[in-house]
């Protein structure tokens, strides 16, 4: 092996696998840099951001769809990128385009209601896809390194984004807050990330997993064990995990998203709670699997000492297995031997996540309780969202040395719950962001009566609401139920712990979101309000949004579909 | 000849563990300046020192004049903290363009000043 | 009585003094004594960095810290500090929870760096014997894709854990235009507020 | 050999029944010795002086030349590689434990490799050189006087002699000295009429009453022969007698200002606290004798040194099983007869055999525990010492710091070698929350002497906490310490009390420079008790060993039993908040500027009689914990002599089977001894540092800090709520029945004619009140409004303070990792 190999192994690592599968990413880069340029040749008149924003997203979006349509994703193999920096599995490209197509519903949102105008489109713009691009990059992260930068890129500019509205002082409070908040669990995370690698001497996750299965924890734990590295261990975990509570605003690292929601715009909420959520999520599901179960044969081509022909020849010959007894035939997964040293690990990781999950789940019903401002409380409905969906990335990891298509099942329930979190969250926000418009208010009691101001809009925010709830006959129903079979599949004391608090908060949100529909809908009409039209496109985009909301509840089974696709090739 | 404990502390060589005991005293400065300063740029200095405690640990779990063994963290350190340096460079310019607005809008750095938002 | 070994001795010396100083930054009232505390500060970090034999880094935490985000970092005191003075001062209170909890931390971090074995020091002829070697040029290899010193790795499963940088190398450039942008956007003087007003918040609940 | 036991038996004898005739002749001659018994002082003062005497040459005179120490510079050159450097070259007295154990670490690594295969694996390890190191320590037991034999029930008046006994001698004997002379200027009120300030009669006159000097004197004279007593007893019943002499003793010296309403409270509450306690021990006792047939500690052997009849500790730990710990055959038998009884079990069901005779054990041990628990003053029975203050300030000194308050720490090292691992995580236990919650307290006190009795009450649980972990050295090392330092500070403040005729440290400061004597004795005491010193290499004040070695013993439980890390950083805790109230009590004294100028004006420094004591005991304070030089003697070497058997080797929990507790002399090791040391001393520097911040640099306001901390002030102002609770629990519910009983008595007929209706109507109106509009409209109402105002209320958590919630980020991380290492070993 020389020097030669090396760079060969480079070039056709870099040009013919990973630039390729990052072409969407790219795409987003491509915008940004453009978007500079025209405003440093002044044709923006010509071009305008929004446009630009716009077409770059489509582009990306159009990018990141298979290529021979959903039913082609059984040919994306799972392989790393860029010399292991990144993943590319079917999760990765599900969330991809969930984020992009996000971006894109999101840029017309901001048209509409005009946070974005065309003084300060471009770095409206900028930022948006600028934090996009990191959460892309969080979503297929396989290195520490590109862990921190991802949640970096996805946070910095969102810093600004959240204090995007400059002459006000909630705005910059908000900015403030969150900026100091999130560098300083930044820093945290760092430390912990220096600590894990330093035990384990890498930063790259599987090679991670791979260290610890060697380190044979468990031995470690026992009595006259050197149960002290095991400490450090954990609390290089910990430290990572506040970095991402952070992202998730899960209970107690939560404490900047309320002041954030109520101090950013309402667009930009739900930029925060729903694309960065997702992410982040997705993120955790990488950890947790990352380093809590070793993959036998490694990934087709993240080898970059093998020949670019064998190389080729791998990625092409791989036919992706399917189901878990396939990969158990392949070797793949060997649930008794392979995993057995690294069930400490998972322990660990469930054991955390479920504790911030329960706390933030209750915490976050509990506290929107008493909450005047549509916007704070819908901050706390985040927090218990992300708890909720938390569980189900614990139950899978609980589930992953036992009975893998179980764990599977869970990861698709997450997904299936962000696909339609999506929707009731954007809907509900631009909802706010178009009432705000209109009314210059985002209190919950000047909501009162809109029933008879403007029907369609509170019947969409009605059923938005009562889909949070996860109430049977809307969409928010399903992904609440799998989450909680899939807790109950995990079984365990924990576990069903976690499936009863969980159950117990679906009956306390009930309160608090029904209180905003009998504002909406009870209440009579102030006297003082003038007429209310949202206008044609508004109510349009309020309408595309949300029908989802009902008609992912009528037949659920598409989005089970896709997301049962996604979570293919996570073993 | 008085064998002082001083001077066998100086004659052995340091290991990865002194690095990242100054590591640590510089993170919990950090974050305590972090808790405890009112100047939001007392605030920003803080965080500069955590993610240079942090920095240090990487350096030293990378070196091998410390460590010498198969498992550190070899190049991987060095070029892991080169990036911590840049993003804290970001983080720090953008940090500092917020705590500009907020004082704008305040005629204040007093971070206690920003309590509009609560509860 | 042995001789001195003098990487040790620098190593007290700078620790010393980047402690020191970092607690001088934490305790100094002045904004202005606590940046040059931690130009200081930092600067011994670098010459740490140095004695670990990260050459390049070191330099770079010298150029980039001690002279860019410092600098950056002393205009905001420069754009700050024209207001009345109004004492913030820290409570007593706060202080010492901030300090008994701090306490715990640094406990907590400090056991953990004594926990692992392999962290401890090498014997002094160990120590000796091992050669500096400069590492500039593996670092800009690594940041271009290339792990050379992945040559020299012998375990199969920990060569394909050294993954070149290319990708953050390209990426960071992208992540810095968007948050210049960003911070340019904040900092820049505000203009017309009308159509904020209208579009932008149009909030009037302050 | 016989010789020594009979010099050393009859030294100790007389040493031990001089008071007693001193008490016996002051009784009924104390009233003609001089006007209001002046002269008593001086005999009792004489008598102790002669028992100090004898003490001491039975220590060095006899015990001394037929027991020397083993050599350190022997040891040294045998396993010097095993030795950080500083201690090859002897001169440098570092740490005298680390160089006396040097042989045997070396010895227990073997040892222990044979532990691991399990109790019965020894036998072959048993060659001469590793008895001679297990072997129990040199101990001469004997009966002096039978008094009588009730079937297999014999008691005695018998003797145990160790090296332990001789060090506790001479210690009581030093300390009791010094205390009586102090008392001989600080009593001197007493020596003409005295008025008492604190008394009102009914006629608003202050009370006059007659001096009672001699009777002062009587009582410490009785009180040394009671403590003599239980030092030197050879069986547990001699122990109880003495430990019950003592405790009235105690209640006499308490109730000394009779006339006042708070001293003969709390005479009272000492002695009805400690009988909480003594019935435990009774119970314990009761227990081992129904299974042992004895209550003698050692041996009883004839002329040609057969053994005739055998001990508490030779039946557990015989010789055969190489002195592990086991139940007696006696003792298997008695549980399983209980436990058939008791549970109705059918007899021919099989005796568990895991756990034999451990249940006993653990009985026996928890209930002897129990006596300490209330002599010593440990958690929960830890009221009565603070009240103990009302006595006058040489009896604090002498019986409520020194000696008295350690006869508990004292049994408990004695019976050690019956303590099951079990029993002594109990007392592990016990000992730290006993630290944690007396040292809480301290830091809020504003009485200079309850300042102090409540750091005795935490350094009580420190030592408590050594024993339980497996650091008998530690422990008693710790005691005489403690002993030295603790009577130091107490004459100290009894000086400065008597200097400006207050208690309350709010009213002093500045007074270093009226009272200078007194002063810098109380800041070698202060700085001994929080264990000064340069860490790792000493040297220190005396405290800094025996302290040092607790945390060692901690650190070294703490890494072989992680589920009990508590107890590990417990004592780090302590170190930091004894650091912090001991420095706040000295600059609120001496430092600063005076607070009431007017008591300030008329401060003065004590009598030479008072201040000559204090300079010797700070001589003491300072340097009993270090090797005297050329010489291998220091005290925790002579301790090292009287280590109980079997303690040396690492001992595991029956009941509890992953309890280890650790050889002690694995808490020497570097790595442990480094970290430890460096841990104590941070923590150390860092209370000091805060006291100095708070109360002399000024840098934060104290009175902003109450106000801030207002709930945890007065929670640690109100001492928890302890004596509420107690009032709550125990006080209350008794005056209820005993008003019951007394109204039941009074109408029974009425109560009967009358009760049938009040109960069917009272029935009626609990269902409506209870089922109706509790649980139906509750369930309904309750239930939404709970969750309601938990809502309300967790919205205050999100205060808007950006730095607060930069704390809440360390809070979260330190909590979870916390949570994180509890949680994840439960499942």
């Amino acid at each position: 092996m020389n020097l030669h190999t090396l760079v060969d192994s480079l070039l056709s690592d870099t040009l013919e696998t990973s630039l390729p599968l990052f072409r969407p990413e790219l795409a987003l880069c491509g915008t940004i840099v453009l978007m500079l340029l025209v405003r440093v040749f002044r044709c923006d008149r010509l071009l305008p951001p929004f446009l630009l924003a716009f077409a770059g997203s489509v582009v990306a979006l159009w990018l990141a769809l298979p290529a021979e349509g959903l039913a082609s994703w059984a040919a994306i193999s799972p392989q790393e990128i860029f010399t292991g920096m990144l993943v590319h599995d079917t999760l990765s490209a599900y969330v991809r385009i969930f984020l992009l197509a996000f971006a894109v519903l999101f840029v017309v949102l901001t048209q509409l209601t005009g946070i974005a105008d065309r003084e300060n489109g471009q770095d409206f713009y900028t930022l948006v896809l600028g934090a996009t691009l990191g959460m892309c990059i969080m979503a297929s992260a396989n290195h520490l390194l590109t862990i921190f930068l991802g949640i970096e890129m996805a946070s910095v500019p969102s810093y600004v984004l959240a204090g995007i509205v400059k002459g006000r002082r909630r705005s910059s409070e908000a900015a403030l807050k969150y900026a100091i908040y999130g560098a300083g669990t930044a820093g945290v995370m760092l430390y912990g990330i220096s600590l894990l690698a330093g035990v384990v001497g890498s930063a790259h996750l599987p090679t991670i997993a791979h260290e610890l299965a060697a380190l044979d924890i468990s031995s470690m734990l026992a009595p006259g064990g050197d149960s002290s590295t095991v400490m450090v261990l954990a609390l290089g975990g910990l430290m990572l995990g506040v970095g991402l509570a952070f992202k998730l605003s899960a209970v107690p690292f939560h404490f900047w998203c309320p002041d954030v929601f109520e101090g950013a715009p309402a667009e930009v909420n739900a930029f925060l709670s729903v694309a960065s959520k997702a992410a982040a999520l997705t993120l955790l599901v990488r950890i947790g699997f990352g380093l809590g179960f070793v993959h036998e044969t490694p990934h087709a081509t993240l080898a970059t000492n093998q020949p670019p022909a064998a190389i080729a020849q791998v990625s092409t010959t791989a036919q992706p297995p399917t189901t878990f007894a396939a990969l158990k035939a392949e070797g793949i997964v060997n649930e008794s031997t392979a995993d057995q040293p690294l069930s400490p690990v998972r322990n660990f990781f469930v054991v955390l996540v479920a504790l911030m999950a329960i706390v933030s789940c209750t915490f976050g019903n509990l506290a929107a309780y008493g909450q005047t401002n549509i916007k704070r409380m819908f901050a706390y409905s985040t927090i218990a969202h992300a708890g909720f969906m938390m569980m189900a990335v614990a139950a899978a990891v609980a589930l992953l040395g036992r009975d893998p298509s179980q764990s599977q099942a869970a990861i698709a329930a997450l997904l299936i719950y962000i696909t339609i979190y999506l929707f009731m969250n954007l809907g509900a926000f631009a909802v706010v962001a178009f009432l705000r418009n209109e009314m210059q208010s985002e209190e919950i009691e000047d909501y009162a009566g809109l029933i008879r101001s403007c029907p369609m809009t509170a019947v969409m925010m009605t059923a938005i609401l009562v889909s949070l709830i996860g109430l049977p006959p809307l969409a928010g129903f399903w992904p609440k139920l799998r989450v909680l079979q899939s807790l109950y599949e995990a079984g365990g004391p924990l576990m069903i712990t976690v499936l009863v608090i969980a159950g117990l908060n679906t009956a306390i949100s009930l309160v608090y979101y029904l209180r905003v529909v009998k504002v909406i809908c009870i209440d009579p009409e102030p006297d003082t309000r003038g007429p209310i039209s949202l206008g044609f496109l508004p109510a349009a985009y309020i309408l595309v949004v949300s029908l989802p909301v009902i008609i992912f509840g009528i037949l659920p089974d598409k989005v089970a579909q896709w997301a049962e696709q996604a979570t293919m090739h996570l073993f | 000849m008085i064998h002082l404990p001083l001077a066998h502390l100086l004659s052995e060589p340091v290991g990865v563990s002194h690095y990242v005991m100054v590591g640590a005293v510089l993170f919990t400065c950090g974050v305590l300046c972090m808790a405890t300063k009112r100047n939001a740029l007392g605030v920003l200095m803080g965080i500069e020192l955590v993610l240079n405690g942090a920095n240090l640990n990487f350096i030293a779990f990378g070196s091998h004049v410390l460590r010498n063994d198969a498992n550190s963290l070899g190049l991987d350190g060095q070029l892991i903290s080169m990036f911590v340096i840049v993003l804290a460079a970001a983080e720090a310019a953008v940090a500092l363009a917020i705590a500009l607005n907020y004082y704008n809008n305040h005629d204040s750095i007093d971070v206690d000043r920003a309590d509009e938002l609560l509860g | 009585m042995e001789s001195i070994y003098w990487p040790t001795f620098f190593f007290w010396l700078f620790s010393l003094i980047s402690c020191s100083f970092a607690v001088g930054v934490l305790l100094a009232r002045n904004i202005v004594r606590m940046a040059f505390y931690l130009v200081l500060a930092l600067a011994a970090t670098a010459g740490l960095f140095f004695l670990a034999g990260a050459d390049f880094v070191g330099a770079m935490q010298l150029m980039i810290y001690v002279g860019g985000t410092l600098v950056l970092l002393i205009f905001g005191v420069m754009l700050t500090s024209q207001e009345r003075f109004i004492e913030m001062k820290t409570s007593s209170g706060e202080w010492v929870v901030a300090l008994l909890l701090g306490g715990m931390l640094l406990g907590i971090l400090l056991q953990a760096a004594m926990a692992v074995p392999a962290w401890q020091g090498m014997d002094r002829a160990a120590a000796e014997a091992t050669k500096v070697e400069k590492t500039a040029t593996p670092l800009g290899m690594g940041l271009l894709g290339v792990r050379v010193d992945q040559l020299d790795e012998q375990d199969e499963s920990r060569r394909k854990g050294m993954s070149g940088y290319l990708f953050h190398f390209e990426i960071v450039s992208v992540h810095l235009l968007v948050v210049l942008v960003g911070a340019a956007y904040l900092a820049r003087a505000k203009r017309k507020r009308g159509r904020d007003e209208l579009a932008g918040t149009g909030s009037n609940a302050t | 050999m016989d010789t020594t036991a009979s010099n050393l038996s009859t030294l100790l004898m007389l040493a031990w029944l001089l008071p007693l005739a001193s008490f016996v002749l002051i009784l009924f001659f104390g009233k003609y010795m001089g006007s209001h018994g002046k002269f008593a002082g001086y005999l009792a003062t004489g008598a102790l002086l002669c028992s100090a005497a004898l003490s001491f040459t039975a220590m060095f005179g006899v015990w001394l030349p037929n027991h020397p120490l083993p050599s350190t510079a022997h040891h040294t050159e045998e396993h010097g590689e095993d030795v950080p450097s500083e201690e090859a070259h002897g001169h440098v007295a570092a740490y005298p434990v680390e160089a006396i154990s040097a042989q045997p670490v070396a010895l227990q690594t073997d040892h222990e490799h044979g532990e691991a295969d399990g109790h019965h694996a020894t036998a072959e390890h048993s060659d001469g050189e590793h008895h001679a190191n297990n072997a129990p320590p040199v101990s001469y037991f004997g009966d002096w006087y039978t008094l009588g034999q009730f079937g297999s029930l014999k008691l005695t008046i018998s003797y145990y002699i160790d090296t332990l006994t001789v060090a506790m001698f001479c210690m009581v004997s030093l300390i009791a000295t010094c205390v009586h002379f102090y008392a001989l200027g600080y009593m001197h009120d007493e020596l003409h009429d005295f008025t008492d300030p604190e008394v009102t009669m009914s006629d608003g006159e202050k009370l006059k009453r007659p001096g009672r000097f001699y009777r002062f004197f009587q009582y410490l004279s009785l009180f040394c022969f009671s403590m003599f007593g239980v030092v030197i007893s050879g069986n547990m019943a001699m122990v109880f007698v003495f430990w019950e002499l003592v405790g009235i003793c105690s209640y006499f010296l308490i109730g000394f200002y009779i006339e006042r309403h708070s001293a003969s409270t709390a005479a009272n509450k000492a002695f009805i606290v400690n009988r909480v306690g003594d019935f435990g021990m009774l119970i314990g006792m009761m227990a081992l004798w129904s299974s042992l047939g004895t209550f003698a500690f050692g041996d009883l052997k004839d002329a040609e040194g057969h053994v005739v009849e055998q001990g508490i500790f030779s039946q557990l730990r015989t010789e055969e099983n190489d002195y592990h710990l086991q139940p007696t055959a006696s003792m298997v038998e008695e549980q399983e007869r209980v436990r058939t009884q008791t549970c109705e079990l059918a007899a021919d069901e099989p005796p568990k055999q895991s756990h034999a005779g451990q249940w006993l054990l653990l009985i026996a041990g928890v209930g002897i525990f129990c006596g300490c628990v209330g002599k010593s003053a440990q958690f929960p029975l830890h009221v009565w010492l603070p009240d103990a203050m009302e006595g006058p300030t040489p009896v604090s000194a002498l019986v409520h710091s020194a000696t008295m308050v350690a006869a508990g720490v004292y049994l408990v090292g004695r019976f050690y070698p019956a303590f099951s691992p079990e029993a002594l995580l109990v007392i592990a236990y016990v000992g730290c929350i006993t630290l944690f919650v007396a040292a809480t307290i301290a830091i809020t006190a504003t009485d200079i002497k309850r300042v102090l009795a409540y750091s005795t009450v935490s350094q009580l649980g420190y030592m408590m906490l050594a024993l339980g972990l497996g650091g008998w050295v530690a422990g008693m090392f710790h005691l005489i310490t403690h002993a030295f330092f603790k009577g130091l500070l107490f004459m100290c403040s009894g000086s400065v009390i008597h200097g400006v005729h207050t208690n309350d440290m709010t009213e002093m400061g500045g007074l270093r420079k009226k009272m200078p004597i007194t002063a810098y004795t109380m800041l070698v005491g202060c700085l001994a008790i929080i264990g000064a010193g340069i860490p790792i290499i000493g040297p220190g004040f005396s405290g800094y060993y025996s302290k040092d070695a607790i945390i060692e013993q901690a650190w070294s439980f703490g890494s072989n039993n992680p589920h009990h890390a508590v107890l590990k950083w417990a004592p780090i805790v302590g170190a930091f908040i004894t650091a912090f109230y001991m420095f706040r009590l000295w600059y609120m004294t001496f430092a600063g500027k005076p607070r009431n100028q007017d008591r300030y004006d008329h401060a003065h420094e004590s009598p030479r009689v008072m201040t000559m004591p204090l300079v010797i005991l700070a001589v003491f304070a300072l340097g009993i914990g270090w090797q005297l030089p050329f010489t291998d003697l220091s005290t925790s070497a002579l301790l090292e002599q009287a280590r109980p058997v079997g303690t040396l080797a690492t001992s595991h929990g029956e009941i509890l089977s992953e309890l280890v507790i650790p050889n002690e002399h694995d808490s020497h090791a570097p790595a442990i001894k480094w970290a430890a040391g460096w841990a104590a001393f941070s923590t150390a520097a860092a209370g000091l540092l805060l006291a100095t911040a708070i109360y002399l640099w000024k840098l934060l306001d104290p009175q902003e800090l109450k106000q801030s901390f207002k709930p945890l002030h007065s929670w640690l102002w109100n001492k928890w709520w302890f004596d509420e609770l107690y009032q709550i629990i125990f006080v209350a519910p008794c005056m209820i029945v005993a008003r019951t009983i007394t109204r039941f008595d009074l109408g029974v007929i009425d109560s009967i004619l009358h009760g049938a209706a009040a109960v069917c109507k009272g029935c009626s109106k609990v269902v409506y009140a209870v089922f109706d509009q509790t649980v139906v409209d509750g369930m309904a109402n309750g239930v939404a409004g709970v969750t309601w105002d938990l809502g309300l209320w967790l919205r205050k958590i999100q205060t808007g303070n950006l730095r607060q919630y930069i704390m809440f980020i360390v809070i979260g991380t330190v909590v979870l990792f916390v949570a994180i290492s509890f949680v994840q070993r439960t499942i």
